[in-house]
C-alpha cells in the first residue's frame, strides 16, 4: 500500500468536505443577502463585516441548542435520519473533478477523489439514497405533518429522478462515457455541452431543483402548510444537518451541472495561455468555482422569484412534461448524431 | 416469433382498448379476434421455416415445427377459453380489458417457453407467465380469499423464481454458457455445481408446475382465485410450464451420465405428485378444489413425459396439453354455470340441464382418461413414453393405479349429476354457449377417436 | 363390411335413440337388434364361404401404428351371435315394461352392444382396448341409474375394479407395442413377438388381471354378486350373459397367443384360482336365499370352470370352453328372464317367500325347469357338451384338479335344483298365488331360449365347426 | 453472440473505489463525531410537555403512522417500473455510436413501449392528484 | 480476489434469504428475503461473468446482461408484490401470513 497515496487522498477528501461545508455555510449567508437584495432590504449585517460571521454564529447556536427527541418517536431512526441525509450529501462529491492534475514533487495529483468509469451512475446511486434521510426523519418523528412531508418528498424526488436520469441519456450518447473526468476533458477540447444539449440542460436544471427540494419545489418543507415539514420535530445539530445537507446538495448539483454542461474546470483558451500546468490547474479550479457560484446564485434568485408549485402541478410537470420531453430530446439527439456520422 | 409478437402486441393493444371502449362485450369479441389473429399468424410461420427451424433474437429463440404446433394448441385452447368463459370476466371486476391483456401476456410468455434456447429466455418466459397470474389471482380485490390466494401465489412464485435463478447461475458457473444446446455438450464430466444447479432447477420448475412436494400452494390459490382465472391457470398456464420443463431437459440434460443424476429425483417427484394429487382429491368437498387437486394429479402424468424424454413424450405432451386444457376449460365453464361448487350442488343436474351434465361427463371422462375421449390418448402417450424409457415401469404402474383412483373423484361429480336427485341452481346461459359446449364436446371426442388430427403435425 | 355393420348398427341406432320419445326407443331397439341379428347371421354364412371378406383394415392413427382392424373368426362370430341374440331377447322380454327415461335406457343398452361387438371383432390391440372400455361405460350408467337401493356404491365398485384392471392391461399393451418391431398393435404382430419368458411372465399378470376381473374369477370377484343383485335385470342379463365372456374371450384371443409361455408358466396358478372360485362360489350359492345372488354365484362357478379349462391347454378343453361360452350365455339369460318375470310379478327376491308358482304359472315353471337343467349340464341340453369337453380336457391336464372341479358340478346341481324346488314347488302363499303366467313377448323370448338349448343339446355340431378354426389357431401358438 | 468483452475490460479496478471508501470513512466520522458532540454540548431540561409531538399547539390526536393516500404508493411503484426501464438506456447510450441505426431503431421500439406504458398509466389516471 | 469468495458470499446471502422466507411470518420481510435471494444471484452472476471473462470466454458479458434482466423482472415483481401486500393490508390490516388461512377449510 502506498501511504503517500492515502495521505494525498485524505488531504483531498478533507479539502473537499471542508469546501462543501464552507460553501454550505456561506450559502445560508448568501441566501439571506440575495433575498435582502431582491426584497430591497439589508440582510444580515451585525455579526462581522456585512454579517460575514453570521453563519458561524448560526452554526454555534445549533451546536449548543437543547436536543429534543419526542417520546413518541422512534429514537434510533430519529437520529439516523439526519445522519443519512448528511452522509449522502458528503458522499456525492467523491467523483466530481475539481480540477486537472497538480504536479507536486513529481507526483501527479488529480484533483478528483475517485475517477471511476461509472461516475454518473455513482452519483445517481448516492443521490437516490438521500430520500431515505427525509423518509426516516419524517416517519421517525411520528408527527402527522412530518409524515406527510416525508411522503411528499419521497414521491417528488423519485418522480424527478426519472426525468433526471432520462435527460442525461442524450448527453451520454455523444460523450460515450459515464466518467465525469472524460466528459469534462471532452469539453476542454471542444465546445461546451450546453451548446449541443440546451433542452437536456433545462430538464436537468429543473430536476436538480426538485431533487434538492428547492423552491419552487420545496413542498416537503412548505412552512405555511406543514409547519416546516419533515424536520418539524428536529432541533439542535440534527436540524442543522438537514439544512446543511440541503445546501451541500445544492452545491454539488451546481458542480455537476457545471461539469456536465459548462465545461467543468475548463475555460476557453486554457490550453493556449502558455502558463505552467499547475497554474492552469488552479485557474481551472477557480473557473469551476465561479461557475458553481453563479449556479448557486441562480438557485437563490429563483427561490425569491418564483412561488411554490401546488402538489398536483409539481407531479404533472414531472411526469407529463419532463419525462416525455427528455425522451424526445434523447431521440432527436440520437437521430442527429447518427445522421451526421 | 409471429405468435410471440402478436400475443405481446395484442396485450398492449387490449390495455389501450380498455381505455377507450366501455362495452365489455365488444372487448371480449376484440380479444377473441386477437387470439384468432395470433393463431393464424402462428400457423403462417410454419410455411416459412427453412430446415426445420428458424432462430430469432440472436439465437436465443428457436421456432420449430414443434413449437408452432404447441403454440397453436395453446392459442386454440385460449380461444376456446375466451369463447366459453369470456363473459365471466365481467363478473370479476371492472377492468375487463386488462384481464384480457394479462391473459395475452401470459400467452406471450408461453410462446417464449415453447421456443427458448437460452436460459435467459427460460427465465423471462417463466416470469412473464407468472407475474400476470399473481394479478389475476388477486383480481377480485374485495374478496379476502382472492387476496390471500394472490399473496400466497406471489410469495411462493417469487421464492421459486429465486431458486430457479440460483440454479441457472450455478449451471452457468460450471459451464460458462446460457445456451441450452451448448449446455448439452458439456455433459462429459459433471461439475458439482451443475448437479446442484440442475437440482435447484428441478425444484423451481416443480414449484411452477405444482408438482409435489412443492404443490402446497396450488389448491389454495386455485380455490381462492376467481374461478374464471383458475380455469386458465390450471390449464394453459400449466401446460406452458411443462413445455418449458420438457424443452430444457430434452435439449440440455439428456444423456446417460447426466440423466442418472436427475432421473431418480424427478421420478420420485412424479410419484409423489401422482399419489398426493389423487389421494387428496378424493377427500375434497368442493368441485373447484377437487379440480385443483386433480390438476396436481394431472401434473404428475405430464411429469412422466418430462422424465421419459423421447419422441413419444413430446407427442404426448402436445396431446396431453390439448386434451387436458380443453377438458378442464370446458369443465370450468360448466362449473361456473353451477352456483354451488360443492358436490351436492351438482345433484340432479342431468335432469335439469341435460346438456351441461352431458358436457361435464364427457370432460370428466377425458380427464379420467376414458377411451374415445381426448384424455385417453393423452394418458396413453405419456404412459407409453415412460414405458419406452425402460427404467420406470414401477412409476407407470403407480400412475395407472392413480388413474384408477382418479376415477373415483371424477365420477363423484357424474354420480351427483345423474344418479342423485336435487335442485341445482344454474345460471342462465345463451344458445351460443350451448353451441360452444357442443363444439367442445366434439373436439374432445374427435381427439379421442382420431388423435391423428393433432399428431400428424408433431 | 358386415363386421363394420355389426358395430355400426347398434352404435348409430343407440345415438339416435337418445333423441327419441314415447315408444320410439323400444321400437327402435327391437328393430336394431333384429337387424343386428340378421347381419350376424349373414356373417355366419359369409364365414362359411369367404371368411376373409369379414376382415377390414383401415388406417386409424398412423402416428401410433394403430389401425382400424376388425374381423371375425369362428369364436368371434359365435360370440357376436350370442350378443345379438342376448340383446334381442332382452328387448323382447322388456318390451312391455316401461322405463323411466326410456330413451337413455335403450340408447345406453345399444351403445354397450356396440362396445361388446367391437371387443369381439377387434384385431388391433388399441382398438380392442377402446371397445373394452366403451362396453363398460354404458353398463355403468345403466346400473347406476336404474339399479336397486344400493346401486351407486355397488356399481361404482364394479366400475373401479374393471377400470383399474383394464388400465393394467393398457400398460401391458403399451409394453407389447413397444416391443413390436414395426410399431403396430395388430394381432398378427403381437402374436409373433416371441418375447423372453421373463417378460412374458409379468406381462401375463398385467393382462390377466384385467380379464380375471371381468370374468370374474376368485379373488377378483367381489364386485360381482352385489352388482348383479343391484343392477336392473336387463342389464344383469347382459352382464352375466355376454360381458363375462369378454374376459374369457380376451384370454383366448389375446392372452394365450401373445404370451404363451407366460400363460404356460402361470397356468397352474390360474387354474387353482379358478377351481377355488368354483368351490367357493358354489358353496356360497347353496346358502343364498336371494335368487339374484344365487344366480350370480352360480355364474362365478361356471366361469371358474371355463377359466380353468382354458389353461388346461388342450384341444378338447378349448373347444369346450368356446361352445360353453355361448351356451352359458343362453342359459343364464334364460334364468335371468325368469327371475325378471317373477320379480316383475311379485317384486320379491327372497326365495323363502316364493313357492308353489308351478300351480299358478305352469308355463313359466316348465321353462324354468328346462333352463335349470341346462344350467347343471344335463345331457341333451346344450350345457352338457361344453362341460363334457372341458372336463375331459381338464382330466388330461390333471386328474385331481378335474376331480375338485367336478365337485362343482354336483354342487351346481344341488343349488340349482334347490332353487327350482323353492321357487316353483312347495307350498304356495298368498303372494305367489297372484302370479300371472307368461305373456306373449315373454313367451317368445323363453321359447327361443329353450329352442336353442334343446337344439344345441341334441345337435352341437354346427357350434363345434364354428369354433374349430379358432381352437386350431390358439393351439398352434400355445 | 452479440456481446464482447469490451464491457468487462474497462480500466477501472476495485482499487479505483478505494478513495470512495476513504471518503465514506471520513464522512461517517464527521457525522458521528458531530452527533455525539452536540448530544453532550446542549443543555438538558426536558419536560413531558416538551417531548410531545407538535401539532400546532393542540393535543396530539391519535397516532401519526396511519396509511397515507394510495396515490403516493402508486407513484413509488411506477417509479420502480420506469426507473428500470431508464436503466436500460444507459448501456445503450454508452454504446450508442457503435450500434448505429439498427440500435437506434431497436431503442425506438423500446421507447415506443415505454411511452405505451406511460400513456396507459396517465390515461388510467394513475397520476391524477386532483380528486 | 478469488472467485470463491464471491461464491461463498452469494451462497451465504442466498441461504439467509431462503431461511428468511421459510421462517419469517411477515409478508414484507419474506418479500425482502426473496429480494435478497435475487440479489445474491446477481452478485454471483457478475462474479461468474468475470471469472469466465478471465478464462477467455468472449461472451462472458452475457451474464451481466442476465443481471439486468433479473433486475427488471424483480422490479416488475416488486410492483406487483407490493400492490398485493397493500391490497391485503387494506382488507385485513395485517401482513402476517399466519392469519391467511381462510382457504384451508
Amino acid at each position: 500500500m502506498d501511504w503517500v497515496f492515502i495521505v494525498e487522498k485524505l488531504a483531498l477528501i478533507s479539502g473537499v468536505l471542508a469546501l462543501s461545508l464552507g460553501v454550505a455555510m456561506y450559502s445560508t449567508w448568501g441566501e439571506r443577502k440575495v433575498a435582502a437584495i431582491i426584497q430591497d432590504r439589508r440582510g444580515p449585517n451585525r455579526a462581522g463585516f456585512m454579517g460575514l460571521l453570521q453563519p458561524l454564529a448560526d452554526g454555534g447556536k445549533l451546536f449548543f441548542k437543547e436536543e429534543i427527541i419526542p417520546t413518541n418517536s422512534h429514537r434510533f431512526l430519529f437520529i439516523l435520519g439526519p445522519s443519512v441525509a448528511m452522509l449522502v450529501a458528503c458522499m456525492t462529491s467523491a467523483v466530481i473533478p475539481w480540477g486537472d492534475v497538480l504536479t507536486i514533487a513529481g507526483r501527479q495529483i488529480p484533483l478528483q477523489v475517485a475517477d471511476i468509469n461509472i461516475g454518473i451512475l455513482y452519483i445517481f446511486g448516492v443521490v437516490s439514497l438521500g430520500v431515505y434521510g427525509i423518509m426516516l426523519g419524517g416517519w421517525a418523528s411520528n408527527n402527522k405533518f412530518s409524515l406527510l412531508a416525508s411522503v411528499r418528498a419521497a414521491s417528488q424526488i423519485i418522480s424527478y429522478e426519472l426525468a433526471l436520469g432520462l435527460s442525461l441519456i442524450a448527453l451520454l450518447m455523444f460523450t460515450g462515457s459515464l466518467s465525469l473526468k472524460d466528459i469534462v476533458e471532452q469539453q476542454r477540447h471542444g465546445l461546451w455541452n450546453i451548446v449541443y444539449q440546451p433542452l437536456g440542460f433545462i430538464i436537468f436544471l429543473v430536476c436538480a431543483f426538485a431533487e434538492c427540494n428547492r423552491t419552487p419545489f420545496d413542498l416537503p418543507e412548505a412552512e405555511n402548510e406543514l409547519n416546516g415539514g419533515y424536520h418539524l420535530e428536529y432541533s439542535s445539530m440534527k436540524l442543522g444537518f438537514y439544512l446543511f445537507a440541503e445546501y451541500i446538495n445544492m452545491f454539488i448539483s451546481s458542480a455537476l451541472m457545471a461539469s456536465l454542461y459548462f465545461g467543468g474546470y475548463s475555460f476557453p483558451g486554457m490550453d493556449s495561455l502558455g502558463l505552467a500546468p499547475n497554474l492552469v490547474t488552479i485557474l481551472g479550479f477557480v473557473a469551476l468555482f465561479i461557475k458553481i457560484l453563479l449556479f448557486l446564485f441562480f438557485f437563490m434568485w429563483v427561490r425569491w422569484t418564483i412561488p411554490r408549485f401546488r402538489y398536483d402541478q409539481l407531479m404533472r410537470l414531472g411526469w407529463n412534461i419532463m419525462i416525455p420531453l427528455a425522451l424526445v430530446n434523447m431521440l432527436i439527439t440520437g437521430a442527429i448524431i447518427l445522421a451526421r456520422q | 416469433m409471429n405468435a410471440l409478437i402478436s400475443t405481446a402486441l395484442s396485450g398492449v393493444i387490449l390495455m389501450f382498448v380498455g381505455l377507450f371502449v366501455n362495452n365489455k362485450q365488444q372487448i371480449k369479441y376484440f380479444a377473441i379476434a386477437l387470439v384468432l389473429i395470433a393463431f393464424v399468424a402462428n400457423l403462417l410461420e410454419a410455411g416459412t421455416l427453412q430446415g426445420g427451424s428458424s432462430r430469432a433474437f440472436f439465437g436465443m429463440l428457436e421456432v420449430s415445427r414443434f413449437s408452432i404446433l404447441f403454440n397453436a394448441v395453446m392459442l386454440g385452447a385460449t380461444l376456446l377459453y375466451f369463447m366459453l368463459s369470456g363473459r365471466e370476466f365481467e363478473k370479476v371486476g371492472e377492468h375487463v380489458a386488462d384481464y384480457f391483456a394479462l391473459v395475452f401476456f401470459i400467452l406471450s410468455g408461453i410462446m417464449l417457453a415453447t421456443g427458448f434456447s437460452n436460459l435467459l429466455m427460460l427465465f423471462l418466459a417463466i416470469e412473464i407467465i407468472s407475474i400476470p397470474q399473481y394479478i389475476l389471482a388477486g383480481s377480485d380485490k374485495k374478496n379476502l380469499k382472492s387476496n390471500e390466494a394472490s399473496l400466497k401465489y406471489f410469495l411462493m412464485g417469487s421464492f421459486s423464481t429465486g431458486i430457479l435463478l440460483m440454479g441457472i447461475t450455478l449451471i452457468y458457473g460450471a459451464t460458462g454458457t446460457f445456451n441450452i444446446a451448448e449446455l448439452a455438450l458439456g455433459t462429459g464430466e459433471l461439475h458439482p455445481l451443475t448437479i446442484g444447479g440442475i437440482m435447484l432447477l428441478i425444484f423451481a420448475l416443480a414449484f411452477k408446475v405444482s408438482a409435489a412436494p412443492f404443490h402446497f400452494w396450488t389448491p389454495d390459490v386455485y380455490d381462492g382465485s376467481p374461478t374464471v382465472f383458475t380455469s386458465f391457470m390450471a390449464t394453459v398456464v400449466k401446460a406452458g410450464g411443462f413445455i418449458a420443463f420438457l424443452r430444457l431437459f430434452h435439449v440440455s440434460f439428456t444423456g446417460g451420465a447426466i440423466s442418472s443424476h436427475w432421473l431418480p429425483v424427478l421420478a420420485i417427484i412424479a410419484a409423489a405428485t401422482l399419489l398426493l394429487g389423487n389421494l387428496t382429491a378424493v377427500f375434497q368437498q368442493s368441485v373447484k378444489r377437487m379440480l385443483a387437486y386433480s390438476s396436481i394429479a394431472q401434473a404428475g402424468f405430464m411429469l412422466l413425459a418430462v422424465i421419459a424424454l423421447n419422441e413419444t413424450a413430446t407427442q404426448g405432451i402436445v396431446l396431453y396439453a390439448a386434451a387436458y386444457s380443453v377438458a378442464t376449460i370446458g369443465m370450468f365453464a360448466v362449473l361456473m354455470k353451477v352456483k354451488d361448487y360443492t358436490f351436492e350442488g351438482f345433484n340432479g343436474l342431468a335432469r335439469k340441464q341435460p346438456l351441461l351434465a352431458l358436457a361435464a361427463t364427457i370432460f370428466l371422462f377425458s380427464l379420467a382418461g376414458m377411451p374415445l375421449t381426448a384424455g385417453f390418448f393423452a394418458k396413453y402417450f405419456v404412459l407409453s413414453a415412460a414405458v419406452q424409457q425402460g427404467q420406470l415401469l414401477w412409476l407407470v404402474i403407480l400412475a395407472v393405479i392413480c388413474a384408477a383412483i382418479s376415477v373415483y373423484y371424477y365420477f363423484r361429480v357424474i354420480i351427483a349429476m345423474y344418479f342423485k336427485t336435487g335442485e341445482p341452481q344454474v345460471e342462465p346461459f345463451t344458445p351460443a354457449f350451448k353451441a360452444l359446449l357442443i363444439a367442445t364436446i366434439i373436439i374432445v371426442i374427435l381427439l379421442g377417436v382420431y388423435p391423428g388430427v393433432l399428431l400428424q403435425w408433431a | 363390411m358386415l363386421t363394420v355393420l355389426l358395430i355400426l348398427i347398434p352404435l348409430v341406432t343407440g345415438l339416435i335413440t337418445f333423441g327419441l320419445k314415447g315408444s320410439g326407443p323400444k321400437v327402435l331397439g327391437l328393430i336394431s337388434s333384429l337387424a343386428s341379428l340378421a347381419v350376424v347371421i349373414g356373417a355366419l354364412f359369409q364365414f362359411r364361404t369367404a371368411p376373409d371378406a369379414l376382415h377390414l383394415v383401415a388406417p386409424w392413427i398412423p402416428q401410433l401404428g394403430a389401425q382400424f382392424n376388425v374381423g371375425l373368426d369362428g369364436m368371434a362370430v359365435m360370440l357376436c351371435l350370442l350378443t345379438n341374440i342376448a340383446f334381442l331377447l332382452v328387448f323382447i322380454t322388456i318390451y312391455n315394461r316401461s322405463y323411466e327415461r326410456a330413451s337413455s335406457f335403450y340408447g345406453l343398452m345399444l351403445l354397450s352392444q356396440a362396445g361388446l361387438i367391437g371387443v369381439f371383432t377387434a384385431y388391433d390391440a388399441m382398438l380392442f382396448y377402446v371397445f373394452w372400455e366403451l362396453a363398460l361405460i354404458p353398463v355403468y350408467f345403466l346400473c347406476s341409474m336404474w339399479g336397486g337401493e344400493k346401486r351407486i356404491p355397488v356399481t361404482f365398485k364394479f366400475f373401479v375394479y374393471t377400470f383399474a384392471g383394464s388400465l393394467l392391461m393398457l400398460v401391458g399393451i403399451i409394453y407389447l407395442y413397444l416391443q413390436s418391431p414395426d410399431r403396430s398393435f395388430s394381432y398378427t404382430t403381437f402374436t409373433n413377438l416371441n418375447l423372453p419368458v421373463q417378460e412374458q411372465s409379468w406381462l401375463f399378470w398385467l393382462l390377466f388381471v384385467a380379464f380375471a376381473i371381468k370374468m370374474p374369477i376368485f379373488p377378483f370377484h367381489t364386485w360381482q354378486p352385489d352388482t348383479y343383485e343391484q343392477s336392473p335385470t336387463p342389464v344383469t342379463m347382459i352382464l352375466s350373459g355376454v360381458m363375462v365372456k369378454m374376459g374369457l374371450f380376451g384370454v383366448i384371443r389375446w392372452l394365450l397367443p401373445v404370451v404363451p409361455q407366460g400363460a404356460y408358466m402361470w397356468a397352474e396358478v390360474a387354474m387353482v384360482l379358478s377351481v377355488i372360485g368354483i368351490i367357493y362360489a358354489s358353496c356360497i350359492a347353496i346358502v343364498q336365499t336371494d335368487i339374484k345372488r344365487l344366480i350370480a354365484y352360480s355364474s362365478i362357478a361356471h366361469v371358474g370352470l371355463m377359466c380353468a379349462a382354458i389353461f388346461a391347454n388342450n384341444e378338447q378343453s378349448l373347444q369346450g370352453i368356446q361352445i360353453q361360452m355361448f351356451n352359458h350365455g343362453i342359459n343364464i339369460i334364460g334364468l335371468w328372464i325368469v327371475v325378471e318375470i317373477i320379480q316383475q310379478r311379485l317384486n320379491i327376491k327372497n326365495m323363502d317367500e316364493m313357492g308353489g308358482i308351478a300351480q299358478y304359472a305352469p308355463r313359466l315353471s316348465i321353462f324354468l325347469v328346462i333352463i335349470a337343467l341346462a344350467n347343471i349340464a344335463l345331457p341333451l341340453t346344450n350345457g352338457f357338451i361344453g362341460e363334457f369337453l372341458m372336463f375331459s380336457g381338464l382330466f388330461q391336464y390333471n386328474f385331481w384338479l378335474m376331480g375338485v372341479a367336478g365337485l362343482g358340478i354336483i354342487l351346481a346341481a344341488v343349488y340349482t335344483l334347490n332353487m327350482v324346488q323353492k321357487v316353483i314347488f312347495g307350498q304356495g302363499n298368498a303372494l305367489t298365488a297372484t302370479t300371472v303366467d307368461l305373456q306373449n313377448t315373454e313367451l317368445v323370448a323363453l321359447s327361443l331360449i329353450v329352442g336353442v338349448i334343446l337344439f344345441l343339446g341334441v345337435y352341437p355340431k354346427p357350434m363345434l365347426d364354428l369354433v374349430g378354426s379358432t381352437t386350431e389357431l390358439v393351439n398352434k401358438v400355445f | 453472440m452479440f456481446l464482447d468483452t469490451e464491457l468487462l475490460s474497462a480500466t477501472t479496478t476495485p482499487f479505483s473505489y478505494f478513495p470512495i471508501v476513504l471518503q465514506l470513512v471520513a464522512a461517517v466520522g464527521f457525522v458521528g463525531v458531530t452527533m455525539v458532540a452536540t448530544h453532550f454540548l446542549g443543555p438538558k431540561r426536558k419536560t413531558s410537555d416538551k417531548l410531545v409531538n407538535f401539532e400546532s399547539g393542540i393535543e396530539q390526536i391519535g397516532n401519526a403512522r396511519q396509511p397515507v393516500a394510495i396515490k403516493y404508493f402508486l407513484t413509488a411503484i411506477l417509479f420502480v417500473l420506469f426507473d428500470v426501464e431508464v436503466i436500460f438506456f444507459y448501456p445503450y447510450a454508452v454504446n450508442f455510436k457503435e450500434l448505429g441505426w439498427d440500435g437506434f431503431f431497436a431503442m425506438l421500439m423500446f421507447v415506443a413501449f415505454f411511452m405505451g406504458g406511460f400513456i396507459y398509466i396517465i390515461k388510467k389516471g394513475a397520476l391524477k392528484w386532483e380528486d | 480476489m478469488p472467485v470463491q469468495y464471491y461464491i461463498f458470499l452469494s451462497i451465504a446471502l442466498f441461504c439467509i434469504g431462503v431461511m428468511g422466507v421459510l421462517m419469517r411470518r411477515n409478508a414484507i420481510i419474506i418479500f425482502m428475503c426473496i429480494e435478497l435471494m435475487l440479489n445474491a444471484v446477481n452478485l454471483l452472476l457478475v462474479a461468474f461473468s468475470k471469472m469466465w471473462a478471465d478464462a477467455g470466454r468472449i461472451d462472458a458479458a452475457a451474464a451481466q446482461i442476465f443481471v439486468f434482466f433479473i433486475m427488471v423482472v424483480a422490479a416488475a415483481e416488486v410492483a406487483v408484490g407490493l400492490a398485493i401486500i397493500v391490497m391485503v393490508y387494506r382488507n385485513t390490516h395485517s401482513v402476517d401470513i399466519n392469519i391467511l388461512n381462510r382457504l384451508k377449510n
